[in-house]
């Protein structure tokens, strides 16, 4: 049933992943702390890897294009993580334990 | 160690701080001053011979005639298997004595509870404040003079019995 | 393939109609009548005290989700294992076998040092060593 | 919109209410809301020897997947105020259980000073069970009771009938 | 990039630091026993500290004794701590006849023991099962229940009620065994130590189990005494101290009983999983209790001629038994009229709960439950 | 436990494996096991009221065939949950009873009061079923007509009515056990022995 | 699936509409059935029948007054919670409140699409099913959390966060786990992987070798922890959280978690069934596709429905592990486990790339072993309790 | 239209519908949950493209871990009740002038190109594919891959523990 998609061509993908790459963009340029921003790359990422997909799939090339979709999601989680890893240290840059501190209860 | 040996330990270490000596009641009972309570109880519970490191009950009695509310501890020695009770008398209208609370922490909730329901105040308790009772209760209900108030946030103490 | 995939989108379907349709359903015969107390939040009979969107202290499942890692790793692993069958039927069994192993040493090499540095234990205090020496004399 | 007490009686409408009103009193999910003594006789109640669930009652934590309170033991002044946050808190319809002397009017606890003489002061209740604690059967025999009072309720149909209901309670 | 930058706007935005979260557990809390409050002030899993909240259940039993009378009271002290009745009704016999110089026949008092050992047995089964359910394990709970009606029916047969006894009256006991109790009684004990053994069998070895009370709550033995911890929550810390064999009242001087004491067989002495296990020994100690009682009963009346309108003289006296939360400690003062002019009733779960704030610091929400569980905590004990 | 962390790593793995198998076997065995639990109210073979023991202390009744009137159970009642109007008749000199309610949803079921009553005409059921829609409905009005208060006779009770009641009541009270003299007690030991 | 509509287009029925319109149609249709003809009963009726097990096995007899043997139970509490009112509390968001139940019934219905309940009867056999099945469960993790903390209630924050981290994690092992059984088929197509074992035991997967035996348990445990089941229902852990991440919602919301933890474990069982004890293999015993086919649905039925009884039967009798347990299980134990069975699969698989017979009997013998010690000890705890023994279901 | 046409632009819509409230939300936390929605559209996307492996390792990669990730940091990171302060945007208008630029200038290119494109686009399962290729031509990557894995690993968890040395103290 590939005929279904016949009208739906390269082009179509192309500009759904240029949307997103815009939006994500915005999200980069206007986002004011880090995890808005890491949002932002995300959907660049994505972007990206339609891109991928959609010239793997109508270009004669065979799984190379998905193969680097694999590696930049990869990528991506790896960015993720790191990012995380990030924030939390500065979490602890300000944190503060004070375990004695407990105030009086209303009985 | 029998009470009265305990007694004549503590009287001659204390002297003036010891007010009397009820031998013959079932549980021989010292009464002493308020504001020594500190040091006898500290003495009591760590002089090797005493050993009483077990405060075992805490309890306030309101005397409304003689116009008094009387603290009583027993106080126990798991080392020496013997027992004693110390009495303290303070005046109803200003009931304030010393917190033993350094020496036995059982004291700490116990002497709680003697000044929600008693009205003791505790000296140099870390933090006395009413135990049972609601924070905004009124009154010490086990004073004998205690009177139960009509209704408690809208909701009526009172219950007709339907046998009426 | 457009049919597999096909069906998922269905089902997708199918599942928020499920979820829908008895909401609808309800809605119709549950009564309703909200009041401030019923929809005071629920914290075993106290009022609520303050908001629970607080920055809740989550230190220990990032420490955990950090471990998202591993999930990339099995996505990575699963097209090898898929065709590994075949290497070893090919013959070339060991070959394919090194690659998986080189592949998972990595990768055990982190979680062997994370173990090691006792960075997957939970923070939280153990008991003081003190009260072990006093054993149980009969007083 | 809703449909509730809002359909004129016919044949169809009263069989559909029966319906309901058999499935929510086949399963009454009652809350976790042990007070005194008596919560030991509930424990027991929903224990292996009279065991509640058979009815389908069972207990839930959380006052909002609830639909019956039992309240259960002595309602003291300091507990009143709760007891009535929690009852707001459950999902309508919901019912009230007061089981023994001291939740129906305070009991042997009439003399204290911190006691909230009776349950009813604070809530509605629908069904009072007498015992200081009544033995699980007796729980048991309140929960039917219960049945009874939601089998005659109206739920699709006009609350016409609402006063009959009234003189079943 | 520079993350130092976002690093600082972040940090204006003081979004980085964790508040430390209140939690409400109770008074209306699946797992607190009856109406207690705790407040916990936790830092993501991790407590800071739970200060206990009490007096849900305050219901002025001590002032209601100055209203009812010596005879009246009775039927209040079972609603002291009403999983272990009987031992409160002989606390308050025992305090009444010190103080007006009452004596019991000999077999009331074998009545009182054999009472209060079943009593005993069936508040540590609640205890025990208790514990399991808040820790997950819903079955044992639900065994142990089942036990725990047949308690109820033997105590039934005796007294009349399964809760709220009122057996035991001032100079004796209301009712003599009747007919056919031993048997009943040895029955049920020969059925009951194979369940102690299935038990262990099902839950109190289970590694998962143990892994949650090893090492959680531990209570030095000084910490113990200092707090006045009492009864099995003292003796997990492997102090061996019971008043029914140190300080022998009744007619337990008579009898042959061991007392179990933690060992820290699991993990280190004192913690949760030594309260249990002190627990499940004690219920076939009261068990030999029970059957050595039932051969010595001597023959004879069970209950002591005493005044209608009871008036001891003037003085106080105090007394402590052995509840199956520890120690109770019993005090009345007495003003020569017929009616105490003060009581006071020390129990051991007031104590237990005075000593949670410190020992649950730094432990996980978790474990607070398993604390609670471990040491007994019963509301109405700790309220009054 | 085990000594170093290898060794210890496996014995856990070994004992939560063994202990779990022990405790699903425990389990098992239960489902063979007959259910505990009394189908109460109707599957069961005897009303769960007769099953109960003779002693048990359920909602109070009242035989006012054998009622003096004394008032004891009014006055022992810690929480008088009983009333009672028992005023003499004028022209017999008798004691009527006009009132006698017992408000059984204030009743702690203590059993103080059945314990005083001289004709055990006070005294508890195995009955527990008194559960209801409203507390009025829950006082136990035994008075239905003004009656004549019972007089014991010396030579037993006679009356073909009375006397089984009468009969009744005395077995329950004997239930109670009898108050002794300690220093009768004490003599009689010492009489025995010698 | 697929070729059952093919073979009907083929054979001319719905001549003239678009192809894939039909297509559409029948995939809902069939949707349809799957959905509410066989989701919703058996997590209702499991949901009795687990609440039967219990009793039973707690010595009561759980709900039997609502239709024969109570079997109506479920659809009661279905009704009745129809009837409740919805709330939304003041302080929740209340969007996101709104949302959280869908994604986790999606989740769960999703993975319907790859289950083969016989060797014709699967909605789609997709060629990469088994990591779908692994995927689609993240959605539940989002419903959680979402839930929990739209909820704005502390209980329902903690347990949220809680629940997705365990989730989460326990994805590893579970994948970890079933990495051996593509080792040794080739493909992630659930039905090819049935297809590569045989109907006996000695041909099951589990049994393979000690590796996949290992493999198994752990890819059972962890499902378990993905589906919050006790002793992992630490998010629900009612004496500490008092419901979890549903302690706000009421009404018919709740019961959309309910219905998704039951209709879960029915996936679990599906799962390890299909990866590890044969799936719907029986022997050949007739030629005709009909009977066939509904013998293996039966013997898949009943394989699966067994693994949801034993997690009954745990859930009845283990206690709850704390949360930092719960993390150090996985990683310090199932994870590790888990590589050395993947290596070591493969590694058999180079020695004997066809099995080992012997070694395939040896499994099978040792797991009745096993068996056989069980009833052992069964027996002892019978003969020591002495009790009245009754051996009929129904009561 | 032909049904695969319309699922295409339900697909897409899902997408960037979604993309927009994580773009343009000023809560926060709604912008983390409608990544969900992008996330499962470009999953949708690529099987569409008949890519079943990738939309599944997205799906799992990205939907179970990076979006959970992405929630969890929020939840750690920000007083949630005053969104608007922790997550005001600044500079919008700018920000939306060079992105609007940006965005007519590539659609610009996008449409004016003429792509080569194969007649017959080929759908076939991929996972085997791929398979090959990481044990063929894309054996280092693939072996590197675990490297940047394990590196990333180790580097998270160094970054997170002074703090856990710091607890244990207390
Ligand atoms: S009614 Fe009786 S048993 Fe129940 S709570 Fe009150 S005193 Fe306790
Ligand atoms: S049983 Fe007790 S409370 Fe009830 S009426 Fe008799 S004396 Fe009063
Ligand atoms: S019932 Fe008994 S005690 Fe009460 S008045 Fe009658 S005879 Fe006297």
């Amino acid at each position: 049933m590939n005929a279904a998609l016949l009208d739906i061509g390269l082009r179509h993908f192309l500009l759904v992943s240029l949307v997103v790459f815009t939006l994500g963009l915005y999200c980069v340029l206007t986002r004011k702390n880090a995890i808005g921003i890491l949002m932002g790359v995300e959907l660049i990422l994505n972007s990206a890897n339609i891109n991928y997909i959609a010239f793997s799939h109508f270009s004669s090339g065979r799984y190379d294009g998905q193969i680097f979709a694999v590696f930049v999601i990869m990528l991506a989680a790896a960015e993720a993580v790191i990012g995380l890893a990030i924030v939390l240290g500065i979490y602890q840059n300000f944190a503060t334990i004070d375990v004695e501190a407990t105030d009086s209860l209303q009985g | 160690m029998t009470p009265v040996e305990v007694y004549h330990k503590i009287k001659e270490r204390f002297g003036e701080a010891i007010e009397s000596f009820n031998e013959k009641a079932l549980d021989p009972s010292i009464v002493v001053k308020p504001d020594a309570i500190v040091e006898i109880c500290r003495f009591l519970k760590e002089d090797p011979a005493l050993a009483f490191d077990c405060l075992s009950n805490m309890s306030g009695v309101d005397y409304l005639k003689e116009n008094k509310i009387q603290v009583v501890s027993h106080l126990y020695s798991y080392p020496h298997r013997h027992k004693i009770v110390v009495k303290v008398d303070v005046p109803r209208e200003n009931p304030i004595m010393p917190s033993v609370e350094g020496v036995w922490k059982a004291a700490n909730w116990q002497e709680r509870e003697i000044y929600d329901l008693l009205g003791v105040v505790f000296t140099g308790h870390p933090d006395l404040r009413r135990l049972l009772m609601p924070e905004d209760w009124v009154g010490h209900p086990l004073r004998k003079d205690f009177v139960e108030p009509e209704e408690y946030h809208g909701i009526s103490t009172r219950r007709e019995s339907l046998l009426k | 393939m457009y049919f597999h995939f096909g069906n998922v989108l269905v089902f997708t379907i199918l599942a928020l109609f499920l979820a829908g349709f008895h909401l609808a359903l309800g809605r119709l015969l549950r009564p309703s009548n909200p009041e401030a107390r019923k929809l005071s939040t629920y914290e075993c009979g106290e009022p609520p005290t303050g908001s629970a969107w607080i920055n809740f202290n989550i230190r220990f499942y990032v420490i955990a989700l950090v471990f998202v890692i591993f999930d990339v790793e099995v996505a990575f692993i699963y097209p090898v294992t898929v065709v590994f069958r075949d290497w070893v039927l090919r013959g070339r069994g060991l070959f394919a076998l090194a690659e998986i192993l080189l592949f998972l040493g990595i990768l055990a090499v982190g979680l062997v040092y994370v173990w090691a540095k006792r960075d997957l234990e939970w923070v939280k205090r153990v008991p003081q060593a003190e009260t072990v020496e006093q054993l149980p004399k009969a007083a | 919109m809703s449909l509730i007490n809002s359909v004129s009686e016919m044949v169809v409408t009263t069989k559909v209410d029966e319906v309901l009103n058999w499935s929510r009193k086949s399963s009454v999910w009652y809350m976790l809301f042990g007070l005194a003594c008596c919560a030991i006789e509930m424990m027991q109640t929903g224990g292996p020897r009279a065991d509640l669930d058979r009815f389908g009652a069972v207990p839930r934590a959380t006052p909002r997947q609830s639909d019956m309170m039992i309240v259960a033991g002595t309602l003291t002044l300091k507990m009143a105020l709760r007891t009535k946050m929690l009852y707001d808190q459950m999902p309508d319809p919901k019912y009230v259980i007061s089981m023994g002397s001291c939740a129906n009017c305070g009991g042997l606890f009439q003399l204290a000073y911190s006691v909230c003489d009776g349950v009813d002061k604070v809530i509605p209740v629908d069904v009072y069970v007498p015992g200081c604690p009544p033995r699980p059967e007796a729980l048991t025999e309140g929960l039917l009771k219960l049945q009874e009072k939601m089998m005659q309720e109206r739920w699709l149909v006009k609350k016409a009938s609402a006063e009959d209901e009234v003189r079943a309670a | 990039m520079s993350l130092a930058g976002y690093e600082v706007e972040v940090q204006r935005d003081g979004g980085l630091t964790t508040e430390e979260m209140t939690l409400n557990m109770g008074p209306q809390h699946p797992s607190t026993h009856g109406v207690l409050r705790f407040i916990v002030k936790a830092d993501g899993e991790v407590m800071r500290t739970a200060i206990p909240d009490i007096g849900y259940l305050h219901r002025s039993i001590e002032k209601i004794s100055e209203k009812v009378g010596y005879h009246g009271f009775m039927p209040y002290t079972d609603r002291v701590d009403y999983v272990s009745a009987m031992q409160c009704n002989q606390g308050w016999g025992m305090v009444c006849e010190r103080i007006a110089g009452i004596q019991v026949p000999r077999r009331g008092e074998f009545c009182r023991v054999i009472a209060c050992e079943l009593g005993r047995i069936a508040s540590h089964l609640l205890a025990v099962g208790a514990m399991v359910q808040d820790i997950g394990a819903y079955t044992p709970f639900l065994h142990a229940l089942r036990e725990r009606e047949k308690i109820n029916d033997l105590l039934e047969e005796l007294c009349g009620a399964r809760l709220t006894f009122n057996y035991m009256r001032i100079g004796g006991v209301a009712w003599d065994l009747p007919a056919g109790y031993p048997e009943k009684v040895t029955t049920f004990l020969d059925k009951f130590d194979p369940f102690i053994d299935e038990y262990n069998d099902l839950i109190s070895y289970n590694k998962l189990y143990v892994e949650r009370l090893v090492n959680v709550g531990v209570v030095s033995k000084e910490e113990a005494i200092n707090y006045n911890l009492v009864g099995p929550n003292l003796r997990a810390c492997g102090f061996k101290y019971d008043v029914r064999r140190d300080e022998p009242y009744s007619i337990y001087a008579e009898l042959e009983f061991d007392v179990p004491v933690g060992t820290g067989e699991m993990g280190t002495l004192g913690d949760c999983f030594d309260r249990y296990m002190v627990r499940i020994q004690e219920m076939s100690e009261s068990g030999k209790i029970v059957r050595q009682c039932l051969n010595m009963m001597p023959p004879g009346p069970v209950l002591a001629k005493v005044a209608r309108k009871l008036k001891p003289p003037v003085g106080d006296a105090y007394i402590r038994v052995e509840g199956a939360r520890g120690d109770m400690g019993w005090y009345v003062v007495s003003d020569g009229s017929e009616f105490p002019y003060r009581t006071k009733i020390r129990t051991g779960s007031f104590a237990a709960m005075s000593i949670v704030d410190k020992v649950s610091r730094g432990l996980m929400i978790a474990d607070l439950i398993a604390l609670i569980a471990s040491f007994d905590v019963v509301a109405p004990e700790v309220d009054r | 436990m085990a000594k170093n962390g290898v060794a210890r790593y496996f014995k856990n793995i070994k004992d939560a494996v063994t202990t779990i198998f022990e405790g699903m076997t425990v389990t098992c065995s239960h489902l063979v096991r007959k259910p505990y639990t009394i189908q109460y109210p109707d599957r069961v073979p005897v009303r769960v009221q007769d099953t109960l023991p003779f002693r048990y202390r359920g909602i109070l009744e009242v035989d006012l065939e054998i009622c003096t009137g004394c008032l004891a159970c009014e006055r022992a009642c810690p929480i008088d949950c009983i009333v009672i109007d028992a005023p003499k008749d004028q022209k017999t000199k008798e004691m009527l009873l006009t009132r006698f309610d017992i408000d059984i949803a204030k009743c702690m079921y203590c059993g103080l009061c059945s314990e005083v009553c001289p004709t055990g005409s006070i005294h508890h059921t195995t009955e527990f079923e008194g559960a209801d829609f409203s507390l009025e409905s829950m006082i136990r009005h035994f008075v239905k007509a003004p009656v004549v208060a019972y007089k014991a006779k010396k030579d037993g009770e006679t009356d073909p009515v009375v006397a089984p009641i009468l009969e009744r009541g005395m077995r329950y009270i004997q239930e109670f056990a009898e108050p002794a003299d300690m220093k009768k007690v004490k003599a009689e030991g010492k009489a025995a022995a010698a | 699936m697929q070729e059952f509509i093919d073979r009907l287009i083929a054979n001319g029925a719905f001549a003239g509409m678009p192809v894939e319109v039909v297509y559409a149609l029948m995939m809902l249709l069939f949707g349809l059935v799957v959905v509410f003809g066989f989701f919703l009963p058996i997590a209702g009726v499991t949901s009795w029948l687990e609440r039967r097990v219990w009793a039973r096995i707690q010595s009561r007899i759980g709900p039997n007054r609502v239709g024969p043997q109570g079997f109506l139970q479920w659809l009661a509490d279905g009704i009745k919670l129809l009837l409740k009112e919805d709330i939304v509390p003041d302080a929740a968001d209340r969007p996101l409140f709104l949302f959280a139940p869908y994604f986790v019934v999606w989740g769960i219905v999703a993975t319907f699409v790859v289950i083969p309940f016989s060797s014709n009867l699967i909605i789609a056999d997709m060629n990469v099913g088994i990591l779908y099945l692994t995927a689609v469960t993240a959605l539940v993790v989002v419903g959680v959390l979402m839930a929990g903390w739209a909820s704005n209630n502390k209980w329902a924050l903690i347990g949220g966060i809680r629940s997705a981290a365990q989730i989460i994690s326990y994805e590893i092992p579970a994948g970890l786990a079933l990495l051996p059984v593509v080792l040794l088929t080739g493909t992630l197509s659930t039905q090819g992987i049935i297809r590569a074992q045989g109907w006996a035991p000695w041909g099951w997967f589990a049994f393979h070798n000690p590796f996949t035996f290992v493999a198994a348990f752990m890819f059972y445990v962890a499902a378990l922890a993905e589906g919050n089941r006790t002793p992992f229902d630490i998010p629900e852990a009612e004496s500490e959280l008092v419901a979890g991440f549903c302690t706000e919602y009421s009404g018919f919301r709740y019961l959309l978690f309910f219905m998704a933890e039951w209709g879960n474990l029915y996936v679990i069982g599906a799962v390890a069934t299909t990866l590890f004890f044969g799936g719907w293999q029986v022997p050949l015993w007739t030629d005709s596709v009909v009977l066939l086919n509904i013998s293996q649905f039966t013997v898949f039925f009943l394989k699966s429905y067994l693994w949801v009884l034993i997690s009954m039967w745990v859930r009845a009798t283990l206690p709850r592990v704390r949360v930092d347990q719960l993390m150090i299980l996985c990683w310090k134990y199932l994870v590790p486990i888990g590589f050395v069975n993947l290596i070591g699969t493969a590694i058999w698989m180079v020695i004997w790339p066809h099995g080992n017979r012997v070694v395939q009997y040896g499994m099978v013998l040792l797991a009745v072993a096993v068996l056989v010690q069980f009833f052992r000890r069964v027996r002892f705890h019978l003969r020591r309790a002495r009790p009245e023994l009754y051996y009929s279901p129904a009561i | 239209m032909p049904l695969g046409a319309l699922i295409f632009y339900f697909v897409a819509a899902l997408t960037i519908g979604s993309a927009l409230i994580v773009a343009l939300s000023r809560n926060i936390v709604y912008s983390a949950f409608s990544l969900l929605g992008t996330f499962m559209g470009v999953a949708g996307l690529y099987a569409l493209l008949a890519a079943d492996f990738v939309a599944v390792i997205q799906i799992l990669v990205y939907v179970g871990g990076i979006l959970v990730l992405i929630v969890f940091a929020v939840m750690l990171t920000h007083r949630i009740d005053d969104v608007a302060v922790s997550n005001r945007s600044v500079g919008r208008l700018p920000a939306a002038l060079i992105v609007g630029v940006v965005g007519v200038v590539m659609a610009t290119g996008i449409v004016a190109a003429r792509w080569a494109q194969k007649a017959d686009t080929q759908v076939a399962p991929t996972t085997y594919g791929i398979g090959e290729a990481f044990l063929g031509p894309y054996i280092l990557p693939f072996e590197f891959a675990s490297i940047v894995l394990l590196v990333v690993l180790i580097g998270a968890v160094v970054v997170s523990r002074k703090e856990i040395r710091e607890e244990a103290g207390s």
